[in-house]
C-alpha cells in the first residue's frame, strides 16, 4: 500500500497523521480483532471441555465424515486464492477479472455452505445433533455398542455444532456482503486501481474466516 | 395483560359450562353406570421412612408422633391413595367440561394433603400453605409445562392447571425434600383416589367397555378391563403385592 | 406518519435537509447518536432504580405489602407481597439494566460517541451507519431485556451474573422464556458494543484534527479510547458464552452440565475473562471524564497528564489478568488464587496515582464549585472509598470471609454509583449546553447534588457493616438466620436512606428535563474551557465544523501565567505555536 | 456487637480478621488522608477575586512517591496474605487426623454424613441420589457406608480438632458459609471440593448458602452445633447406635 492509496481512500478531511491505513481497512482490522475474542471464547471452551472432560472423545472420523470437509476445506482455501486473484486484478486495474475472480470467490463461499448444510442434515439423520446423540439412532446404536463413548458424546455434540455453526454463519455474511459488493460496485464497474476499497476489506474478512476454518477442521475433525 | 387473560379464560370457562350443562341435563348422570371397588395390599407394608423435621419447629410442632412420609398407607390389607382412572373406552368425541371449582392441595405440617389426587385438563389448582414456612411447588410436568413457584408464607396461590393427559405428574418441594405429591390428570370426570378403606367409585360412566387403571407411587400400576351398562353398578378389586 | 411528512418539510426549510426520520430517528450523527443513548440510557437507569427500590422494600420491611405492589401480578407479588422468585428476579435485572443499560451505555454510548469526535475535532464518526447500527441495536437489547420482565414465568432469575447452571435449566430456576430472553438480549447488546467500540478506536487512531496529537488528547478520550479497546476484545467472549448459554437452554448442549461432562466453572472464567474488564469499562471513563471536570473547576493543569495516561493503560492492562479474583472460594485452583490476589493488589497502584494526581489538580488551584466540579469531587470522594474497600476483597483469606456479603454490594455500589455515576451527573451537566443549546439549572443541580451525597453515602456506608456481621447478597428475607435479625433495623435505615436517594434522582430529571425545554440559553463556551467543543455553537451542528480546527496545544492549559485570561483554548494560535503538519485534504 | 465481625469459633478466625483489621488500618490512612486533604483543598483554594491558580503540570518526585508507597504497600499485603490464604485453602494445608464429614448441597437443604465408627466415609454416587430414602447417593455396596449417618441441616463437629468437610453438590452452585468459622467455600457440581477449619468454641452457630441459588436460596439454613470433644463423642456414638438400631429393626 503505497501512501498515495492511503490518502486516496481517506476521509475528506485533513487530519493529523493516524496509522496510514485507510478507516474501512482499519475498521474492519479491528473488527477482526473482536472476531478473534470471540472464536477464542469458543475454541477456548471447546479446548477446556475436551481435555478436561473424564472421558475419551470420539475418535475422528467415526461421526464425521473427513474426506467431504476436506473437499469443502479446498474449497474454501481455493476461494481464498480467488479472493486475492480479485483483488489482484482490481490492484492493477482489471475491473472484468475483478468481476471474474470475485465471482468465483463467491461461489466457492456458497458451495462452501451448501456443503456444510448437506453435512449437518446428515449428520441429524445419523442423529448427530446439538445434545449429542438422539436416542433410537444410528449413532445412539453405536454408543450402546460402544464404538463411541457415551460420556462425552454430549460435549462432542454441543462444541461441533457451535463453532461449525458459528462460522458457517460468517461465511454467510461473507457470501452476502460480496454478492452485495458484486452487484452493486463490481458488475457497475465502480471499483478502480485508484479506489477498491471494499474489495480489500471484505477480502480481510474473507481471508479471516478461511483462516479460522483451517483451525476448526484440524482441530474438530481431524483430532 | 396476563390478567386480563385470566379473566377471559375464565369467564370463557364459564361460558362452556353453562353450555355443557345446558346440554345435559342433570338426568343424564343418573343413567350413567357405576365402578367401584377396593385396592388390597399383599404381603408385608413396607416402613415408611421417619422423617426429621427438627430444622422446622412449625412443622413439627404438629405432630405429637414423629412424623413418616406416608408413602404407603395400608391399613387392614387395604391401600391408600392409589390413582384409579379409566384409561380407555370412553368415547373418542366425548367432550368433558373441567369444573370451575379448582383442585385444592394443601401443605400443611410440611405434608402435601391430599398426596395423590386427580385434576381435570383445565381445571384450576388452587394451592394452599397453612405452615407459615418457606414452601417451593415443583411440578414436573412431562407433557404439561412444568412450573416452579414458591410460598413464603401463610398464603393461597391460583394456578390455571394442566393442558394434556398426564399420569402422574409429580409435585415436590425443594426446601423440604420429603415433600411429594401426584397429580393425575385427566381429559374426563372418571378418576378416583382410594381412602383409608382402599376403595374407589368411578361414578356417571356412559355404558361401555372400560380399560380402568389403578396406580400406586411403590407398587406401579395395574389394570382391568370392565363392561357396564347403563344405571349398572359393577365392582373391579385391584391387588397389589408388596415385595 | 403524516406528522413525520409535515416535520420533513420544516425541516427543508433550514439549510439542513435532511427529513425529521433521518435527522433524530435513524441519524447517522454522532451527536444525535448520543443524546439517543442518553435517552435510552436515562430511561433503563430509572427502571433499574425502580427495582432498586422494590428490592429494599422487601429488605427493609420484609414480608409487608409494598405500596402499590397489589399492581403487579399474582405471580410477582400477591396482594402486595413480593414473592422469593421475584425478588430474585429483581435484584438479577436491577444489576443488569443498571451493569449493561445504563452505566455502561451512559459512558460508552452516550460520551464516547458526543464526546470523542467534539474533542479530536472530527466531522463525524468514521462510520456513522455502522454507529447508527450500534445504537438502534442497543435499542433493541434493551426492548428484549424489558420484554423479558412480562413473560409468564417472568424474567431471568440467576442474578446478573447469571451462574450456570441455574441459569441453564429451566427446572432448577423455574423460569425458561425469561433466561432465554436474557441470553438473547446479550448477545444484542455485545454486537452493538463491538460496532460501537471499533468506530470510537478507528475514529481516535486515523480522525484526530491536525495538531490533535496523541498527548494532547483530553483524559476523557483517552479513557474512552482505551475503554473501547476493552469492549471491544472483552465485550466477544461475553457473546460467546451468552451464546453457549442460550443454546443450553434451546438447545440443550452440556456445557455447564457437569452430568454429561461439562463444567461448571467454564460459565465463571468465561463471564469474568469478561466482566472484570467490563468493571474497567464502567469506570475509565468516568475517571477520564472527572480528570476534564476537575482540571476546569481547578483553572489548574492536570496534574502529571503522562501518568494519567499511563494509569489508564495500566489499570486496562491489568484488568486482564485479575478476573479470578472473583472466584477465590468458587473450587478454583487456590494456587491461581494466590496469583490472582498479587495481580488485583497490584491495580492499586494505577487507581492510588490517579486520586493523588486529582488532589494535585485541586492543590493550589482556584476552585470554583459549578456543579460539573462538585460531581467530580464527589467522584474523587467516593471513588476512594470503593477503591479501598476493594483491597478487602483481594486479600484472598479476608474476601473467604467477606466474598458474596454486603460488603461487596457496598464495594459495587461505591465504585459504581459514587463512582461512575456521580462523574455522569456531572458529564450530564457539563455538556448539556453543547447537547441541547441550553444550561441546567444551577440552583437545583447543587440542590440534587448535596442530597445525593447525603442519601447515598447513608444507605452504602452502612451495607459494609451489613457485609462485616455477615449478610449474604440476595437473601430474600435474612430474618430466617439468627444471626442476621438484629440487623433489621440496620437494613430499615438502608431502606429508607434509599428511597429519599431515589427521591433525590426526581430533582435531576425534572431539572434535565425542563432545562431542555426552559432552560438558560448557553453561550458558546459557559465553562471557559479549552476543548475543541466549545469553539462550535450550542448546541453543535450537524458535521461539527465547517472547516477543521487546528490544535496547538494540549487541553488542560489553565491559568497560563502572562494570560490575561485563565484559559487557553486548544484552537487559539499564539505567536509562538507552528503550524501542525498533517495529513492534507483530499477533494471530494 | 451485631454490626461489627461475628464472634470469631475457629482457629483461623483470628488470623483472619487480624488481616481485616491490618487492610482496615491501611484504608483507614489512606482514607481519612485523601478525605481530608480534599476538604482542606475544597476550603484552601476555593475561586476568590483576582486569585489566579499555579500554574504546574506536575511533580514527578511526588508523583513517584505516591506510586512507590502503594506499590510497596500492596506487594507486603500480598505476601502476608498469601502465608495465610495457603495455610487455610492451600491444596495440602488439610491437617493430617482431621475428621471426615461428607457435606451434599442442594435446592435447597444441606445433607450432612458422618463417617460412623469406622471413620470413613462411604462411596457416593450421584445416580444412586433418590429424595427420600437416599438423598446424598450413598452407594449401599461400599461396605464404608453402611454406618455413615445422614443427616439433614445439621452439622455437628468437635471442637479443637480439625474437620474437613467434602463439599458436593447435586443441581447447582451453593456456598457454604459459618460467619463465626470465617468459613465459606462454594459447592459446585461435578467437583468435590475439600475445605477443613478447626471450631474452638462450643456453641450453636449457623450455616448459610451465600451463593445465589435459586428461590429458596434464603431459606437454605442448617444449625451448626459446635461439641466439646467428649460430648462430639457422645452425640456420635448415640448417632451410630441409633442408625444400627433402625437398621437391625
Amino acid at each position: 500500500m503505497t501512501q498515495a492509496m492511503a490518502d486516496a481512500m481517506r476521509p475528506p478531511f485533513p487530519a493529523e497523521r493516524g496509522l496510514d491505513v485507510y478507516n474501512k481497512k482499519l475498521g474492519m482490522w479491528i473488527f477482526l480483532a473482536s472476531e478473534v475474542m470471540f472464536f477464542g471464547a469458543l475454541i477456548g471452551s471447546y479446548v477446556i471441555l475436551r481435555f478436561g472432560a473424564a472421558g475419551d472423545w470420539a475418535k475422528p472420523g467415526v461421526v464425521l465424515n473427513i474426506k467431504i470437509t476436506a473437499f469443502n476445506t479446498f474449497l474454501l482455501i481455493c476461494s481464498s486464492v480467488s479472493m486475492v486473484k480479485a483483488y489482484a486484478a482490481i490492484q492493477d486495474g482489471y475491473p472484468d477479472k475483478l468481476r471474474f475472480w470475485l465471482l468465483m470467490t463467491i461461489l466457492g463461499g456458497a458451495c462452501f455452505v451448501g456443503i456444510q448444510v448437506f453435512e449437518y442434515i446428515h449428520l441429524v439423520e445419523h442423529g448427530f445433533v446439538p445434545s449429542g446423540v438422539r436416542e433410537g439412532s444410528e449413532l445412539a446404536e453405536m454408543v450402546a455398542a460402544g464404538s463411541l463413548p457415551a460420556a462425552t458424546m454430549g460435549l462432542y455434540g454441543s462444541t461441533f455444532f457451535t463453532m461449525t455453526g458459528f462460522h458457517g454463519f460468517h461465511v454467510t455474511c461473507g457470501v452476502l456482503s460480496m454478492l452485495y459488493l458484486y452487484v452493486t460496485k463490481a458488475l457497475p464497474g465502480k471499483y478502480t486501481a485508484q479506489d477498491f476499497a471494499g474489495i480489500e476489506v471484505v477480502g480481510l474478512y474473507w481471508h479471516f474466516v478461511d483462516l479460522v476454518w483451517i483451525i476448526l477442521f484440524t482441530i474438530v475433525y481431524l483430532v | 395483560m396476563r390478567r386480563f387473560g385470566a379473566v377471559a379464560a375464565v369467564g370463557a370457562g364459564l361460558v362452556v359450562l353453562a353450555l355443557a350443562v345446558a346440554r345435559h341435563p342433570a338426568g343424564a348422570a343418573s343413567d350413567g353406570a357405576t365402578v367401584t371397588g377396593k385396592v388390597k395390599l399383599v404381603g408385608k407394608a413396607p416402613a415408611n421412612p421417619a422423617i426429621d423435621m427438627g430444622e422446622e419447629p412449625k412443622c413439627k410442632g404438629k405432630y405429637t408422633t414423629g412424623p413418616v412420609d406416608p408413602a404407603v398407607l395400608a391399613k387392614n390389607g387395604m391401600l391408600a391413595n392409589v390413582f384409579v382412572y379409566v384409561k380407555t373406552g370412553l368415547p373418542a368425541d366425548a367432550k368433558y367440561p373441567a369444573p370451575s371449582t379448582p383442585v385444592e392441595i394443601d401443605q400443611n405440617g410440611c405434608l402435601y394433603h391430599p398426596r395423590v389426587f386427580g385434576i381435570m385438563v383445565g381445571q384450576g389448582l388452587s394451592i394452599k400453605n397453612s405452615d407459615g414456612v418457606l414452601h417451593n411447588i415443583k411440578a414436573l410436568g412431562k407433557k404439561n409445562r412444568p412450573f416452579n413457584i414458591s410460598q413464603p408464607t401463610n398464603m393461597v396461590t391460583q394456578r390455571p392447571g394442566f393442558t394434556v393427559t398426564e399420569v402422574m405428574l409429580p409435585f415436590e418441594c425443594n426446601v423440604h425434600g420429603w415433600m411429594h405429591a401426584f397429580a393425575g390428570v385427566q381429559p374426563h370426570p372418571f378418576f378416583a383416589t382410594t381412602g383409608e378403606d382402599g376403595s374407589f367409585a368411578l361414578k356417571g360412566l356412559p355404558p361401555g367397555t372400560y380399560t380402568i387403571e389403578a396406580w400406586h407411587e411403590k407398587f406401579g400400576v395395574q389394570t382391568a378391563t370392565v363392561t357396564v351398562k347403563a344405571g349398572e353398578t359393577k365392582a373391579s378389586d385391584f391387588t397389589f403385592t408388596a415385595k | 406518519m403524516t406528522t413525520v411528512a409535515a416535520a420533513s418539510h420544516t425541516a427543508h426549510a433550514h439549510h439542513d435537509d435532511r427529513s425529521f426520520i433521518k435527522k433524530y430517528i435513524f441519524s447517522t450523527d454522532h451527536k444525535i447518536i448520543g443524546i439517543q443513548f442518553l435517552f435510552l440510557s436515562l430511561f433503563f437507569l430509572l427502571v433499574g432504580g425502580f427495582l432498586a427500590m422494590q428490592i429494599r422494600w422487601q429488605l427493609g420491611f420484609p414480608g409487608k405489602p409494598m405500596p402499590g405492589g397489589s399492581l403487579l401480578p399474582e405471580t410477582m407479588a400477591p396482594g402486595g407481597v413480593i414473592l422469593p422468585e421475584y425478588y430474585i428476579q429483581l435484584v438479577t435485572m436491577h444489576g443488569t439494566f443498571m451493569v449493561f443499560f445504563a452505566i455502561m451505555l451512559l459512558l460508552v454510548g452516550v460520551y464516547a460517541n458526543f464526546l470523542i469526535p467534539l474533542k479530536i475535532g472530527a466531522h463525524d464518526m468514521a462510520f456513522p451507519r455502522i454507529n447508527m447500527a450500534s445504537f438502534w441495536s442497543a435499542f433493541a437489547a434493551g426492548g428484549v431485556m424489558l420484554a423479558s420482565m412480562y413473560v409468564p414465568e417472568g424474567a431471568a432469575r440467576a442474578g446478573w451474573t447469571m451462574y450456570a447452571p441455574l441459569s441453564a435449566r429451566e427446572d432448577l430456576s423455574g423460569a425458561a422464556l425469561g433466561q432465554q430472553l436474557w441470553s438473547v438480549s446479550i448477545i444484542l447488546f455485545g454486537l452493538s458494543s463491538v460496532l460501537g467500540s471499533l468506530n470510537y478506536i478507528t475514529t481516535v487512531i486515523n480522525n484526530r484534527a491536525p495538531g490533535m496529537t496523541w498527548f494532547r488528547m483530553p483524559l476523557s478520550i483517552w479513557a474512552l479510547f482505551i475503554t473501547a479497546i476493552l469492549g471491544l476484545l472483552a465485550v466477544p467472549v461475553l457473546a460467546g458464552a451468552a451464546i453457549m448459554l442460550l443454546f443450553e437452554q434451546v438447545l440443550g448442549t452440556h456445557f455447564f452440565d457437569p452430568a454429561a461432562g461439562g463444567q461448571v466453572l467454564l460459565w465463571q472464567h468465561l463471564f469474568w475473562f469478561f466482566g472484570h474488564p467490563e468493571v474497567y469499562i464502567l469506570i475509565l471513563p468516568a475517571m477520564g471524564i472527572a480528570s476534564d471536570l476537575i482540571a476546569n473547576g481547578s483553572r489548574k493543569p492536570i496534574f502529571g497528564y503522562h501518568s494519567m495516561v499511563f494509569a489508564i493503560c495500566g489499570i486496562a492492562f491489568l484488568g486482564w489478568i485479575v478476573w479470578g479474583h472473583h472466584m477465590f472460594v468458587s473450587g478454583m485452583n487456590p494456587t491461581l488464587g494466590s496469583s490472582f490476589m498479587v495481580s488485583t493488589l497490584l491495580i492499586a497502584v494505577p487507581s492510588a496515582i490517579k486520586v493523588f494526581n486529582w488532589m494535585g489538580t485541586m492543590w493550589r488551584g482556584n476552585l470554583r464549585f459549578h456543579v460539573p466540579m462538585l460531581h467530580g469531587v464527589g467522584f474523587v470522594a467516593m471513588f476512594t472509598i470503593g477503591g479501598l474497600s476493594g483491597i478487602f476483597m483481594a486479600a484472598t483469606p479476608v474476601d473467604m470471609f467477606i466474598h458474596d456479603t454486603y460488603f461487596i454490594v457496598a464495594h459495587i455500589h461505591y465504585v459504581l454509583f459514587g463512582g461512575s455515576l456521580f462523574a455522569i451527573f456531572g458529564a450530564i451537566v457539563y455538556w448539556f449546553p453543547k447537547m441541547f443549546g441550553r444550561m441546567m439549572n444551577e440552583g437545583w443541580g447543587k440542590v440534587h447534588f448535596w442530597l445525593t451525597m447525603l442519601f447515598y453515602n447513608m444507605t452504602f456506608f452502612p451495607m459494609h457493616n451489613l457485609g462485616m456481621a455477615g449478610h449474604m447478597r440476595r437473601l430474600y428475607d435474612p430474618n430466617i438466620y439468627d444471626f442476621l435479625k438484629p440487623l433489621q433495623p440496620l437494613n430499615t435505615f438502608i431502606s429508607i436512606s434509599a428511597f429519599l436517594l431515589f427521591g433525590s434522582q426526581i430533582i435531576f430529571f425534572v431539572n434535565f428535563w425542563w432545562s431542555m425545554f426552559k432552560g438558560k440559553k448557553a453561550p458558546l463556551n459557559p465553562w471557559e474551557d479549552n476543548g475543541l467543543e466549545w469553539t462550535l455553537p450550542s448546541p453543535a451542528p450537524h458535521g461539527n465544523w465547517e472547516t477543521p480546527p487546528t490544535v496547538y496545544r494540549g487541553p488542560y492549559e489553565f491559568s497560563v501565567p502572562g494570560m490575561s485570561e485563565d484559559y487557553l483554548p486548544q484552537t487559539k494560535k499564539l505567536p509562538t505555536d507552528r503550524e501542525p503538519a498533517m495529513t492534507p485534504a483530499h477533494g471530494h | 456487637m451485631a454490626w461489627w465481625l461475628p464472634a470469631q469459633a475457629s482457629t483461623f478466625a483470628g488470623s483472619i480478621d487480624k488481616g481485616f483489621l491490618a487492610i482496615l488500618i491501611i484504608t483507614g490512612i489512606t482514607f481519612v488522608l485523601v478525605e481530608v486533604g480534599l476538604i482542606v483543598f475544597v476550603i484552601r483554594y476555593r475561586a476568590r477575586p483576582g486569585r489566579k491558580a499555579h500554574y504546574t503540570h506536575g511533580s514527578t518526585p511526588a508523583e513517584v512517591i505516591w506510586t512507590a508507597i502503594p506499590a510497596v504497600t500492596m506487594v507486603i499485603l500480598g505476601i502476608a496474605s498469601n502465608g495465610l490464604w495457603v495455610k487455610i485453602k492451600g491444596r495440602s494445608s488439610v491437617p493430617a487426623g482431621a475428621y471426615t464429614i461428607g457435606v451434599h448441597a442442594k435446592q435447597f437443604e444441606w445433607w450432612f454424613t458422618y463417617p460412623g465408627p469406622d471413620g470413613k466415609l462411604g462411596r457416593v454416587k450421584q445416580s444412586l441420589i433418590d429424595k427420600t430414602s437416599n438423598p446424598t447417593g450413598l452407594d449401599p455396596d461400599d461396605p464404608a457406608s453402611k454406618d455413615d449417618i445422614v443427616v439433614r441441616n445439621q452439622l455437628h463437629v468437635p471442637t479443637g480438632h480439625p474437620v474437613v468437610l467434602y463439599l458436593s453438590a447435586e443441581d447447582v452452585i451453593h456456598s457454604f458459609y459459618v460467619p463465626q468459622f470465617r468459613v465459606r467455600q462454594d459447592a459446585v457440581p461435578g467437583l468435590e471440593i475439600r475445605v477443613w477449619f478447626e471450631a474452638t468454641v462450643p456453641g450453636n452457630y449457623e450455616l448459610g448458602c451465600s451463593m445465589l441459588c435459586g428461590m429458596g436460596h434464603y431459606k437454605m439454613r442448617a444449625q451448626v452445633f459446635a461439641h466439646t470433644q467428649a460430648d462430639f463423642d457422645t452425640w456420635a456414638a448415640d448417632r451410630a447406635a441409633k442408625a444400627k438400631g433402625e437398621g437391625t429393626s
